[in-house]
């Protein structure tokens, strides 16, 4: 799938170290992130989809309702999620830790993005109203892109699944947040895109407001 | 909130869409004999009911598959009239004409069965077949939600195969 | 020589713990991993002090006694990691590059499925490839 | 116009979109996670892993058939070399090599020296009569049956078991050839 050109997050002014102009940011650090994650290995989209869905229709064997099923699809997610964060602050990170909001919204935003899907999140925003509320939204979110939802199940998104991945790297990063999965109409398009939303909890404020 | 797909059909076939299109209709069944999607164009004539329709059009293209690997000169194994073949077994028959219309075959190994039934002038449909099959594959097998071997019900899916469909030439 | 290296979880409960040594003073060496891990939260709440850049996993030198050193490294996860050398003049460098060998090591065993995170690392190839490290970094065991 | 050659592997591979395997590789960890807490039984998992690869393998042939212009699934033996060659690359980006055929061709074993499945796998003791793939051996046995091949799909190695390659031996059962569907008096 070719690269495709994100743009850059509207609401929020992600705070890039090293670079005045983010768009040229974005050049470099695909080229960079093309070499970080170089060799390693790809399987075919349809493998995880296929996989995928037989993961969502083993637990709706297990569950009598939406909510269950989005916690269970969030509960696997979130393995995934403190995996990844090991992972990837092993080999993208290097030897810097991420103590600030901003830093671990934008390895989410980018990197986790990147290194799972393939792109940078299509945007990440500050919520408006409430001070505690980020969200990460994506056209067209991998995990559904496959998937159409029947009537009867209302709102359910498998986004679920990604909600628990970013939970699950929020937490172990000491960032805990109540993260869900929303989808919300684009005027002009037949598809929703999905929105995770992140809820950090008051103490990650708190000591925000302390590091200054 | 309706996304993809997934309304609901009404039992009998749509309105034919606009015409200028010279495609006629459109079956696709699966192994077993169940019909998976039936698209109409434009067939003023109706005689069957649609349950018959499909029936009908499964024991012909069975039989003609049947016959054509009985009749081909060139092969030496000896397949008997009426035995039942694998997939692809014998050589594969893709379309026959009439002086008013014209059908194109395609299976798959997997016994999926595509029937496209149109102008008689209509060129060769064979990669046009498979293109279908590949909406198929994209938009109906790999949604987890459907189970096959169900009759498809998807807006979406519907809607690529009509404009796919339109612009043959 | 390395003679105790630990990897203590983000509430400080022990996930690993191995001593490298013939001599039983391993409780010695348990106690000094205890420690250190005072020095180290210490250092973490309260970023200005000098040394190491602030966030930098490297923590470099934490409790220098007599006859040991201790160096430590903290992960984006908050999991600590501690060494005890007998050795008095080995270089930051050299402990650095150990240190991130060790996280790689570190990183696979988390990584398998049936670990739980936060519980004990049992893994059988964690524990070889980590004597490897320990071994080929040229401060080889005694005897 | 004769139709297209089969596609090779490597081709249709680059072709695709494509995703890291690591996130196939920590979702399927999860699945089986999850399995071994919702069953605890290992046999209980190993079937579930069996039936839920079948049910992929039921679907996944007609992209595999779509995607690489195979038009001609007759041949037990060449079926079996496509789906060593083409199909496990198109899908899981390896290859498998196809041997140890017996004398009449209906058994044959495709061995793996690479699995994105096991990337960081290691069995505890509590679970060493888990057959961890046993997804693929399902997908195999799935796909097959739907290009009318019943077949028998085993482990016979197991590198997570301390092997040096995975062996999955693939036993024809029997061809089923496509009936006429309708009774005649429907």
């Amino acid at each position: 799938m070719g690269f495709r050109e994100s743009h850059f997050p509207s609401g929020l002014e992600v705070h890039k170290r090293n670079s005045p102009c983010p768009t040229f940011t974005i050049h470099i650090e695909i080229a960079l992130w093309e070499t970080l994650s170089k060799g390693k290995q790809k399987v075919s989209l349809s493998a995880f989809a296929f996989l995928f869905s037989e993961l969502v229709q083993y637990n709706q064997t297990q569950v009598d309702n939406i909510a269950e099923l989005e916690r269970r699809l969030e509960d696997a997610g979130y393995a995934v999620g403190a995996r990844v964060l090991e992972l990837l602050c092993h080999r993208e990170k290097g030897n810097r830790r991420e103590t600030r909001l901003l830093g671990i919204l934008s390895f989410i935003h980018s990197t986790v993005w990147k290194v799972l899907f393939g792109k940078v999140a299509d945007s990440l925003e500050k919520g408006t109203e409430h001070e505690d509320e980020y969200m990460n939204s994506e056209k067209e979110l991998l995990v559904n892109r496959f998937i159409s939802i029947p009537k009867d199940m209302g709102a359910f998104n498998c986004g679920a699944f990604v909600a628990g991945i970013v939970k699950g790297v929020l937490d172990n990063a000491g960032f805990p947040a109540v993260v869900t999965a929303h989808f919300v109409p684009v005027d002009g398009q037949q598809r929703p895109r999905t929105t995770i939303l992140i809820k950090f909890v008051e103490e990650v404020l708190l000591r925000e407001a302390r590091l200054g | 909130m309706q996304f993809f797909g997934g309304s609901e059909i009404s039992p009998s076939p749509p309105a034919p869409a606009a015409s200028g299109n010279n495609a006629h209709m459109l079956y696709i069944f699966n192994r077993n004999g169940v019909c998976l999607l039936y698209r109409e164009w434009n067939r003023p004539l109706k005689t069957l009911s649609s349950q018959q329709d499909h029936k009908l059009m499964f024991g012909l293209l069975f039989s003609l598959k049947s016959l054509t690997a009985k009749m081909d000169p060139t092969s030496v194994e000896k397949g008997n009239l009426g035995v039942p073949q694998l997939p692809g077994q014998g050589c594969s028959f893709h379309s026959f004409r009439t002086n008013t219309y014209k059908l194109s075959f395609m299976e798959t190994p997997s016994g999926i069965k595509i029937i496209l039934v149109t102008h008689p002038r209509t060129s060769d449909l064979r990669d046009s077949l498979k293109y279908i099959y590949n909406l198929y594959v994209e938009y109906v097998v790999k949604n987890p939600l459907y189970s096959p071997g169900t009759p498809i019900r998807y807006e979406l899916f519907n809607k690529a195969v009509d404009q796919y469909v339109r612009g043959l030439g | 020589m390395i003679v105790c290296l630990a990897v203590v979880g983000h509430q400080n409960n022990p996930l690993y713990i191995q001593s490298f040594t013939e001599a039983d003073d391993a409780l010695k060496l348990h106690h000094m991993v205890h420690c250190s891990l005072d020095v180290i939260d210490e250092r973490v709440d309260n970023p200005k002090k000098s040394g190491p850049t602030i966030n930098e996993t490297f923590l470099g030198l934490l409790c220098p006694t007599e006859n040991y050193k201790v160096y430590g490294y903290l992960t984006n996860t908050k999991v600590k990691f501690i060494l005890v050398t007998t050795d008095l003049d080995v270089r930051d460098a050299d402990m650095r590059t150990f240190f991130r060998r060790f996280h790689a090591a570190y990183v696979d065993a988390v990584s398998n499925p049936f670990h739980v995170p936060g519980k004990k690392i049992t893994s059988k190839t964690f524990a070889e490839r980590v004597a490897t490290i320990v071994k080929s970094f040229g401060l080889t065991t005694t005897g | 116009m004769a139709p297209a050659a089969p596609k090779s592997g490597d081709a249709i591979f680059a072709s695709v979109d494509r995703v890291n395997a690591e996130l196939f590789t920590l979702t399927y960890g999860a699945i089986v996670r999850q399995l071994l807490t919702d069953l605890e039984e290992v046999d209980e998992v190993n079937k579930q892993l069996d039936q839920m690869g079948y049910n992929i393998g039921v679907r996944l042939v007609d992209e595999f058939l779509a995607k690489s212009n195979v038009s001609r699934c007759v041949d037990f033996r060449e079926t079996a070399e496509v789906i060593a060659k083409v199909g496990f690359k198109m899908f899981l980006g390896v290859t498998a090599s196809v041997t140890n055929w017996d004398t009449e061709g209906t058994t044959c074993s495709l061995i793996m020296e690479d699995n994105p499945l096991v990337d960081f796998v290691e069995l505890p003791d509590t679970c060493q009569g888990l057959h961890y793939c046993n997804i693929l051996s399902g997908v195999v046995r799935g796909a097959l049956e739907m290009v009318s091949m019943k077949t028998e799909v085993t482990w016979l190695r197991d590198m997570l078991k301390g092997d040096d390659v995975f062996e999955l031996q693939v036993k024809l059962l029997k061809q089923i050839p496509e009936e006429y569907p309708y009774k005649d008096d429907e």
